[in-house]
């Protein structure tokens, strides 16, 4: 399917949960510059529309592109770079996409995060929160019906979006067919500039899980290890056929909503809380501390991805854009039943 | 044998199922019960595990067709009245309609809508949605007028690769018939000339043909030849048919049962005078359903929606211009 | 407000619950008189459109009705002409609406179930189930808007209802701004035709009330003096100030879906098992081991309700249907933006 | 002084909150953050308690404003991108629209719909849907063009006992500036003749204004007159002041952002023929949005919409016919 984004001699160090972590750190870190590529593209004016981040949230992302397979399916949201890497998505993809390169697998049309290969099992989002849960569930009953086991689907939504009517219809129908999903709440304690206390009155949105009858675990959303181990455990289970899985992670958005946003209104308490933890610091912490990479491995790895994503950047900006008059103005595969709707 | 609306809808479902292992019915109660219509009586049992019931969730069982319809399967989602796909609306306008402009991956879901008014079914039960979803790109929106149209129509809108809205009208469920399912059938985006005449074009669809027939039946006794031309598809519609009737007979009369603004009757009438102004000797016209809902009360519902007899009366007045 | 449509002189027995329990069981027994009576009505083609019965849910519906008072805002649903009758809505209001009247509050508009007076806090439904919710959320935050306090707001929903989009965003809504919503859940086995197994998949729904931060209480819909307890004191919690109430009733629907449909589907050993009890009865055994009726009262009480419904139905019989010459054909209440789409 | 057409929305519902103690504001974001586009900032100061941050919940957002408009209070709903409003939609085409019809207690909700194209939005923060909303009986749908209108209109709109769809134009949030606000305006329903010309007639509404002007302009530089209305309400729409100046100038070009099946184009033009055929001395024209969603990057974004340089091409056309 999509080729490898890291080199792959560079790992291989001491346990295979070594590895794993070591290879979640590296695609989390190179998506976490990936979005700050974009967003200094942004200020600089090379790019059109909005640029959303996934700064805080990229360990937790990581984690669930991670546990995934090839031939599995993937629905990820608007901070998922790291969870789209690590699920095979090729960084041109998102600076196509970014940059408006026809070239890319939106071929200009659309944008941003808004990006996928529904034939590779990546699905491209639609910006109507909520809306592409049940269009997984399709996926796995059409499997299913198809006779084909073994497979997952997984999507990702934020707290915001579990108000949606959408998220509610589309856990339920998982949860009546039974069907293979692992959804990944990223309570990032705002919607926008809205806070948890205006969004829902539980305690915490794991106690959706049982009023569905589906299985859920919560995690710490800033700590690698525990995204790796909990998320790897609800993807299992999914696949060991125990039906929907969902995952509530705790953790904070290290960034506005969007690059327009300078997120004035986020509690400074919560910024300097346990959620407000920088996830990478905190696995880079963790690898230091085990020995298992220093400072000169981080440096390396980190200046391999600014190498990684310039060369890419700069590759999609030769790309001639879109041509207007060569563009099939027509939303229908069938173009015998297009309208010509004449216009003078 | 005769077969009606009803089960012509079903047999093309049947034959779909058969013909097709990607093919899969889900929507509310469609699976023991057969539907609230019995649009999928015994299909469940024929077979097994392909006709599924739904949970009442319209948004979730929409985008579930999209995600089977990515994965290759052919599904059909029956809304159990159209009225109700207001629920799934957004996963239909903005998820199928969208999917393969933005991805290239064709979205093969046909989404059956049980439409229009019956006596005594009111507001929520009654209600024509095809310019709703007319309006979108990335939708073919049918409307099929005759048993084997129902039947063919449905048949084909499985095998389109694109999303479908299809509109099966519940008047004629149970009292239109035919001798027997038809064998070849016009392709879907042509529309058909059900009565000739040469004095004046009445363009309808769905439920609205017949009344269209009946006023030309009428309007016949009076002397005059007036043309019906059935849409049968109100996208992609088929304007070459309709402005070579209107060539013919320089009159036009559009009818529909939905509401009046920005309907199938404005978008027709905007075509032909845009592209065949010089072929109209009088002024086209239009007549819909009031600017109302659609009132529960049969004598209001009778006034509400166009007749044989309003479409006559308004026929009798552009045949004297 | 409306007015009281028992004979208060009839009352007045034991305690004040045994009072309370009476009068819950004759409007009960009104409403499935009322029930029968349109359901022959319909038999006999005097009814278009569709009969929709209460039919083994009336003394669940008839506590909530109880419960309210004057100024509350109560949305019925489908099954609801028993509470409607508690809450004071002229036996008139249902005859006139199901014969289409234009004398009844719907002018023959609407018809059958969708029916109501906004001003007086009863409010129509309209068929698109789960719409209902956040129409009464609505009002509830008005008044809390307006300095109104005291009063709660009742709404009725089938467990099938609960699997749409709207309900899940209404009760969300109402737990955000804990308003004194009661939402009364009766799980009557079945959505039309389909069963609980297809509809959701947690053990309760009343699973669901924890995971929206909402208080929630199961009873037994089969019997009376359990639902008046209840949705009593569900309704009294809202009224505390106690945020939104989620009440979860086990009963079966003892009819079909509307008159034109058998039940055929209904498992047997669901009608044998006390889910299948008739309500009416389990009433009437009570109060008779109570001493609080015996059959003669029993028998009074119901001719009284015949004679009430016959009267009601032969005086709406003999007013003229509507005059769609007279109607005035505008959505609109500003007759000046209303269009005349001139019709040839 | 200047202010900028987002900046009279924001005074229009200051306004309103100030002197009708039965307004209110519920949307996503609109509290302390002041909304997503700032339409609503400082209110949430200066109204305490009246300016409400909603969940993610459209659907719960329009059904909460028609149940607190039966109490007698008038929210104003603002949907974060009118594109969002898909998940309300049932809310406002089925209990908004039908209510006032239903019970005869009026329904005075105010839906405000941050509409239309910008650059780089793509298909779902892009969306115009007036026509959407016009179909349905029951609503009434503004589309201000100028920071006057944008004022005043939404001032009426909440007056106003009917739920009114009010389309906001995006594009002219930050750009499009007047001198001061107005003390005098035109009634909601009334189209405006936005330049006055002899030769042809452009109708057009919210930003196509803007374009239609441009191409006026252009179009005047080479000798033509062209007069263009601005239609300010699609629902109702003044067909009167339509028709008078197409019986003026004989020729009409219609021009809507919205997709090209069925929207204001198409009733505009079947409006003007079938009530003033004999006006025209040409085929009546229109121009939409390309039938295809709205595209991300700026260049094809440009290329589906109409621009002052396409409506110019058209209206040559049709001068020389
Ligand atoms: C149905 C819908 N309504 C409104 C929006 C506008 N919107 C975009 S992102 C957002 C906030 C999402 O918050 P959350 O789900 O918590 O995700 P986060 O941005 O925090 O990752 C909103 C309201 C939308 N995309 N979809
Ligand atoms: C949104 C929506 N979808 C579908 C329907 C059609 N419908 C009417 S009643 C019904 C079943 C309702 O079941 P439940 O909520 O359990 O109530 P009950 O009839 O059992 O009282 C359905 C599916 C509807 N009214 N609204
Ligand atoms: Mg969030
Ligand atoms: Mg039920």
């Amino acid at each position: 399917m999509f080729q490898a984004v890291l080199n792959p001699g560079a790992l291989g160090k001491a346990s295979p949960f070594c590895d794993s972590y070591l290879k979640a750190y590296r695609l989390a870190l190179l998506s976490r510059i990936l979005d700050e590529k974009f967003a200094s593209l942004y200020r600089a004016g090379k790019i059109h529309g909005g640029v959303f981040m996934g700064r805080g949230q990229e360990v937790l992302s990581v984690s669930l592109g991670m546990a995934l397979r090839p031939g599995d399916v993937f629905a990820p949201l608007i901070r998922d770079a790291a969870g789209r890497l690590a699920f095979g998505e090729p960084l041109l993809d998102a600076v196509r996409t970014y940059l408006g390169s026809p070239q890319g697998p939106m071929r200009a049309r659309d944008g941003n995060v808004h990006r996928g290969r529904p034939l590779e099992g990546l699905f491209p989002m639609i910006s109507h929160l909520g809306a592409m849960i049940s269009v997984v569930n399709g996926a796995l009953l059409a499997r299913r019906l198809k006779g084909v086991s073994g497979t997952v689907g997984a999507t990702c939504i934020g707290e915001g979006g579990t108000s949606t009517g959408s998220f509610h219809e589309a856990v339920n129908q998982a949860a009546v067919e039974k069907l293979p999903l692992v959804l990944v709440v990223a309570n990032n304690q705002y919607a926008y500039s809205t806070p948890n206390s205006r969004q829902f009155a539980c305690r915490s949105l794991l106690d959706r899980a049982h009023g569905y009858g589906v299985e859920g675990c919560a995690v710490d959303g800033t700590d690698l290890e525990a995204c790796l181990k909990g998320v790897g455990e609800a993807v299992e289970n999914a696949r060991a056929g125990r039906g929907p899985q969902l995952v509530v992670a705790r953790l904070l958005r290290l960034c506005g909503h969007g690059e327009h946003d300078d997120a004035g209104y986020v509690d400074a308490k919560l910024k300097q809380s346990p959620l407000g933890r920088d996830c990478l610091k905190v696995a880079e912490e963790l690898m230091q501390s085990r020995n298992w990479a220093g400072p000169e491995a981080l440096a390396a790895w980190r200046s391999e991805a600014v190498q990684k994503i310039e060369q890419a950047v700069a590759q999609v900006q030769r790309e001639p854009g879109p041509d207007p008059f060569k563009e099939v103005w027509s939303a229908l595969s069938c173009r015998a039943l297009s309208e010509g709707v004449e216009e003078s | 044998m005769s077969i009606t609306y009803l089960e012509a809808i079903r047999e093309a479902q049947a034959r779909a199922l058969a013909e097709d292992p990607r093919v899969f019915i889900y929507g509310q109660d469609v699976g023991a019960f057969g539907g609230a219509f019995k649009a999928t009586k015994n299909l469940a049992k024929t077979f097994p595990g392909r006709v599924i019931d739904a949970p009442v969730s319209e948004d979730a069982m929409v985008g579930l067709g999209v995600g089977a319809a990515i994965e290759g399967m052919r599904p059909i989602i029956e809304m159990q009245f159209a009225d109700f796909s207001t629920a799934g609306f957004n996963q239909i306008v903005n998820q199928a309609a969208t999917l393969y402009w933005r991805t290239n991956v064709p979205c093969p879901i046909t989404i059956r809508l049980p439409c229009g008014g019956t006596s005594g079914s009111g507001p929520f039960h009654s209600q024509s949605m095809e310019t709703i979803y007319a309006h979108y790109p990335g939708l073919v929106v049918l409307t099929p007028a005759t048993v084997e149209d129902a039947y063919s129509m449905l048949l084909e809108a499985v095998a389109i690769d694109d999303p479908v809205i299809f509109c099966e009208h519940k008047l004629l469920y149970y009292h239109l018939k035919a001798e027997k399912l038809p064998t070849e059938a016009l392709p879907v985006g042509k529309a058909r000339i059900s009565r000739e005449g040469r004095d004046m074009t009445i363009v309808a669809y769905s439920a609205m043909v017949h009344e269209a027939l009946a006023a030309a039946e009428e309007l016949a006794g009076e002397g005059f030849q007036v043309e019906v031309v059935d849409l049968r598809s109100v996208k992609p519609l088929d304007t070459d048919t309709v402005m070579a009737s209107v060539a013919r007979t320089g009159r036009l009369l559009c009818v529909g049962e939905s509401w009046p603004w920005g309907g199938v009757t404005a978008e027709v009438i905007a075509r032909v005078v845009s592209e065949g102004f010089g072929l109209l000797d009088a002024p086209p016209r239009r007549l819909n359903a009031k600017d109302t809902p659609v009132p529960y009360h049969p004598s209001l519902w009778a006034a509400h929606r166009p007749t044989a007899r309003s479409i006559a009366g308004a026929a009798r007045n552009l045949l004297r211009m």
